[in-house]
């Protein structure tokens, strides 16, 4: 009784965080009319320069690291990936009104990983002072590819079944090469390279962690515009994908969090490596993700899921999953 | 001084540009010009310039002057054919007059510096 | 293959943007391009892409491609009577030939993903 | 006499703040046919930075504030904007070869207030170390909107007359409602939203604060760009709207100076804070104003209004006005 | 309603949009609209939009709408043999029809607001 | 020997400082096909905050410094300059495959200073804490003009002759205008005009220093971008621009690395202000310097210049010449 009352108390104050205010401020201005709009290419840039931080840091940190530690994590970030399309594939796809290859296509957004909520998460965790292993971000590959390729495979066989074709044959290396040259997965990687190899301590203190926290204000409040302009395509689809789109963020996550919670007991994983993983596996990919999947499956309907994911998956994944798994790492760990 | 031929316009997704500059380039044609843009048709509303999440369905206009009048239906069906069923776009042909015509020649690949 | 279409072309200020598609969709077409422009006339240079705290006169042109050679002469007199006492703008028709014609007659809304 | 001299010294010390240097430098490099550009997205950015962390400020203030101390500078801030428009309304727009519907959309301008003149005023203080009640800044819609209104509404009731229509009505709440969605409004009060409901203030300090005299340099810059690329328009139209543009800002900035004094000894407002109020007075809308009257009063020449306010009114309102009440103010008040 | 008239179109280098600029109004037309393009022609791909050190060299394409023929080819003409042995570019023509046709012609400099 | 050692050590220890590390990473993921971009707005707005915050340093330092010393320095820079599109004219332009006007051109180019590359020498000189006097970048100038200009008048001498006309008339004057008023110089005098005439050292110290070195790694990130992709277009004229694009440089840094020594046991010309006038001289223009050759040698291919420069040139002047100049000055000035 009382856990659930720290629960509540801890989802309360978390509401008071600027990162969780900028949000909402975003989707509250943006159903208010206003002409309000960040420019393009400051939004491009703001992106780049956060996940070149979290490769960065990423990178600096494996250096020092026991690569062992790294090993279950990987696997959990990899196993979250794959699962979640299944799950997606057995459940969201099997409703009524939803076209198999769009449900296919948005369990696999929701599979991949959101750089932006990812930072959220990570923003959230500093300013509470909570330790994690900095190259827990850098598994982000580790669950979005499997997740994107997964879903394009499944969709491509679904369809050229549906074709009467028997040969599904799907180019893997084709598509994790198209995931890796995206331009998210690509500043995470070059971070990573540049801080395992080079030695950027001096400019990432002086630059790069202080407009971290900034630049994160600004994406939160582009991301809060951004949801309630794609809630209005979502209209126009089955309302199962807003279910879903409520849903599967929380239960991911927590999936995510039961996981990383074993690795914590049996590899002693930090808490904070435990929250993040939940954060990445309850995010859905709204950078590289969407134009990856509208090249690759061609006919599943881009309303559906970017309207789920960026329309409803993101706002719930960060104003609701990351307090929540806060919330519950202070009743499970005692943080 | 001039002469006749024939410009293809495409308007559509900006995640098939690459796919439909290959069609024009397949069918020889060796120049094309692009813009940005923004609209709406059949499809959703979309966007350009404005910030967003799904940038990647910014519209762009594709533009093609292509001297031989069969050629230029060549491009604008396969690319309708290919593309359309699945992706916004819309494609259209115009009648111009152009001038230095041998450069709208397929196979034409000189030029000045 | 190829249907006639008119294409009725506006170059005018960002800042009547909404009413020039009002005017469009409210004759019955559905779809409409913009680009982003700049340019002169007999008004003022427009800047566009500058810096600018008068950012909001950039200039724009908006292309409606209509089957209907009245429709499409009724926006443009209606855009020209509307506005162009009071705001700087051009508007022209053209005449071409579009693929897929059923999607430029009024009340056009399916389409496919 | 002393007066007179301390009022020089303290305008020619003002000149060698980067504030005005770059404004100045800005309108030198236009002058000589410099092609610097900074780029659209940059500036719009610079504008919604300096905007929310004025709005931030104003609401992190307000929450410890007294109330009753904002009443009588907010009825002064909107008493000020009304009486702007009224004064050019039965000045500016009386001249000859000045058309009605020209002098009262420039008299609006003029009452309406600019979010960059602003931010200089508050960095020129915060240099010299003057301390202002930190809500002063979020007075802004209480001079900017009733401005405009009045304005929009004059020039309609004009313009209905000459057309011997009797009905001039007006959509007072409409213009409102378009004022408060506009970028400048919207970013300021999106500010002061977060300013009162979350609790911004590590990012306030880490990232918006730091980077506001910084970038209000570069906006400085391309104010002045941009004041020497509007006086050209200026040539085009009656010799008064340049008059206007050098005295109006003036005269009204001694008006709010005026009032404020009265505020100071009668309820303790700040020095400070008389100072912003006159330099809100001084200036000229240049962000929200100029679309806004546009679509509002077609039929007025938007090269009149602009080309006096931002050709003329700003730069004499942050190069002498701004100067001008500081020295005034050490003159008023001693400090 | 409508009037006859010519739409000359440049797509050039942005390095030479002054130049081309200065031929139209030399020969007597008062108005142009610029827009900015990428494309690829006989010349080198170019960019646009992209960070590049070199985008002094990103295309545009300006548009210069004429009542009078002839002017229409005078300007194409004089443009090509001015630059286009040195800059990339191409140019054409086509038929539009104007309102407001008094706008297009030579010297015209009225207007409203 | 030993002095040998040192210097091969020196290069070595300088692979892993972040400036080059960023440029390098920048060409590896543009070879491996990233689809990774930085708006061009960013782009541009990072180099005008560069070569402001060049300018700005060195007007405050001239304000300070004894002019007599920076005759010598000056003296140099223009003949080095000169010296370099000479040295130009009579090797790469008369070699078989290279078109006179194309060889005088990219003379031109290598002759003239590239600001990215004269701020990253300066970045790596303040994180090896080497002392050099704050006026020198603002040399820049001085090579760079006299270089294009020299270029354009021998282009233009050559043309003419071809021509069979005898008037090779140029306008210099003309050339040194348009110089002047290109973004670079004009950010550069912009900043050196405030740093004298006005007192910018708290913004300076708050704003355009800290973000000085993390920008010019992003700056560093899209040169290495934009010279994997100009390598394509060199490969298609004749080899040996690229040749003159690995050699020039350090031939171009030494010679001045030599002249700058002597001004230092002559005058006591500081060993980092003999680094900085050789990165100057191995630097060749990427901003200013293609548009202004473009325009005034219409008839000179940018395939030619651009490709051996930005593809070639810079990153061999980064990332070697850089090193080898401030090995060499251990070795020859013992720092
Ligand atoms: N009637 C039209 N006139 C001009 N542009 C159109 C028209 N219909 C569609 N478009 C453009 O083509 C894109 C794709 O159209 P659609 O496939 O109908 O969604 C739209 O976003 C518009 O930019
Ligand atoms: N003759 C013309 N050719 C092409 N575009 C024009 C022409 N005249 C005007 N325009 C465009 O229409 C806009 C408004 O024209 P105006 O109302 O004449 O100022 C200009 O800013 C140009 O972009
Ligand atoms: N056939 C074509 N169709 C459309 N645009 C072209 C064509 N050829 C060239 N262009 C445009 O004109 C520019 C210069 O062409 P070029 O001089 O052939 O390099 C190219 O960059 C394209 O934007
Ligand atoms: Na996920
Ligand atoms: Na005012
Ligand atoms: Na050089």
């Amino acid at each position: 009784m009382e856990a659930v009352f720290d629960l509540a108390a801890g989802l309360v104050k978390q509401f008071q965080k600027p990162t969780l205010g900028f949000l909402i401020a975003g989707m509250v201005i943006a159903a208010l009319g206003s002409r309000l709009t960040i420019p393009d290419a400051v939004y491009k840039f703001i992106v780049f320069m956060l996940l070149l931080r979290i490769g960065l840091a990423g990178g600096m940190e494996i250096r020092e690291a026991n690569l062992g530690d790294m090993i279950l994590p990987a696997a959990i970030a990899v196993a979250v990936g794959l699962g979640i399309v299944l799950l997606g594939r057995y459940t969201l796809a099997l409703l009524p009104g939803v076209r198999k290859e769009d449900g296919i296509a948005t369990a696999g957004l929701f599979g991949a990983v959101s750089g932006s909520t990812l930072a959220a998460g990570m923003g959230l965790l500093e300013a509470e002072g909570i330790f994690y292993e900095g190259w827990v971000p850098a598994l982000y590959p580790f669950m979005d590819i499997p997740a994107l390729v997964l879903a394009i495979v499944l969709a491509k066989v679904y369809l050229s079944k549906q074709d009467g074709q028997s040969n599904g044959k799907v180019d893997v290396w084709g598509i994790i090469k198209e995931s890796l040259q995206g331009s998210a997965l690509s500043a995470l990687l070059l971070g990573l390279a540049l801080g395992l190899f080079t030695r950027p301590e001096a400019v990432f203190e002086s630059f790069y962690d202080p407009l971290f926290k900034g630049l994160l204000s600004v994406l939160m409040l582009i991301m809060g515009m951004e949801a309630y302009a794609r809630l209005n395509e979502l209209r126009k689809v089955a309302h199962w994908y807003a279910v879903y789109g409520v849903v599967a963020p929380l239960v991911h996550g927590l999936i995510a969090f039961g996981l990383g919670t074993i690795a914590h007991f049996t590899m002693g994983f930090s808490p904070g490596g435990v929250i993040l993983l939940a954060v990445m596996a309850g995010s859905s990919s709204d950078i590289s993700g969407p134009p990856t999947l509208r090249a690759a499956i061609p006919s599943a309907n881009p309303s559906t899921y970017v309207g789920s994911s960026t329309g409803v998956g993101t706002p719930v994944a960060i104003a609701i999953g990351i307090p929540l798994y806060l919330a519950l790492a202070s009743v499970v760990f005692g943080i | 001084m001039t002469q006749p031929a024939t410009k293809v316009v495409i308007v559509t997704e900006e995640v098939i540009l690459n796919g439909v500059i290959k069609i024009i380039e397949d069918i020889g044609v060796r120049g094309y010009t692009v813009l940005s843009a923004r609209g709406k048709g059949s499809h959703n509303v979309r966007s350009g310039g404005q910030p967003s999440v799904t940038a990647a369905f910014t519209n762009i206009k594709i533009e093609a002057i292509v001297s031989d009048r069969a050629k230029a239906e060549q491009i604008a069906d396969t690319i309708a054919s290919k593309y359309f069923a699945n992706y916004a776009g819309i494609v259209y042909l115009s009648q111009i007059e152009v001038l230095r015509g041998e450069k709208f020649k397929p196979g034409f690949s000189g030029g000045g510096a």
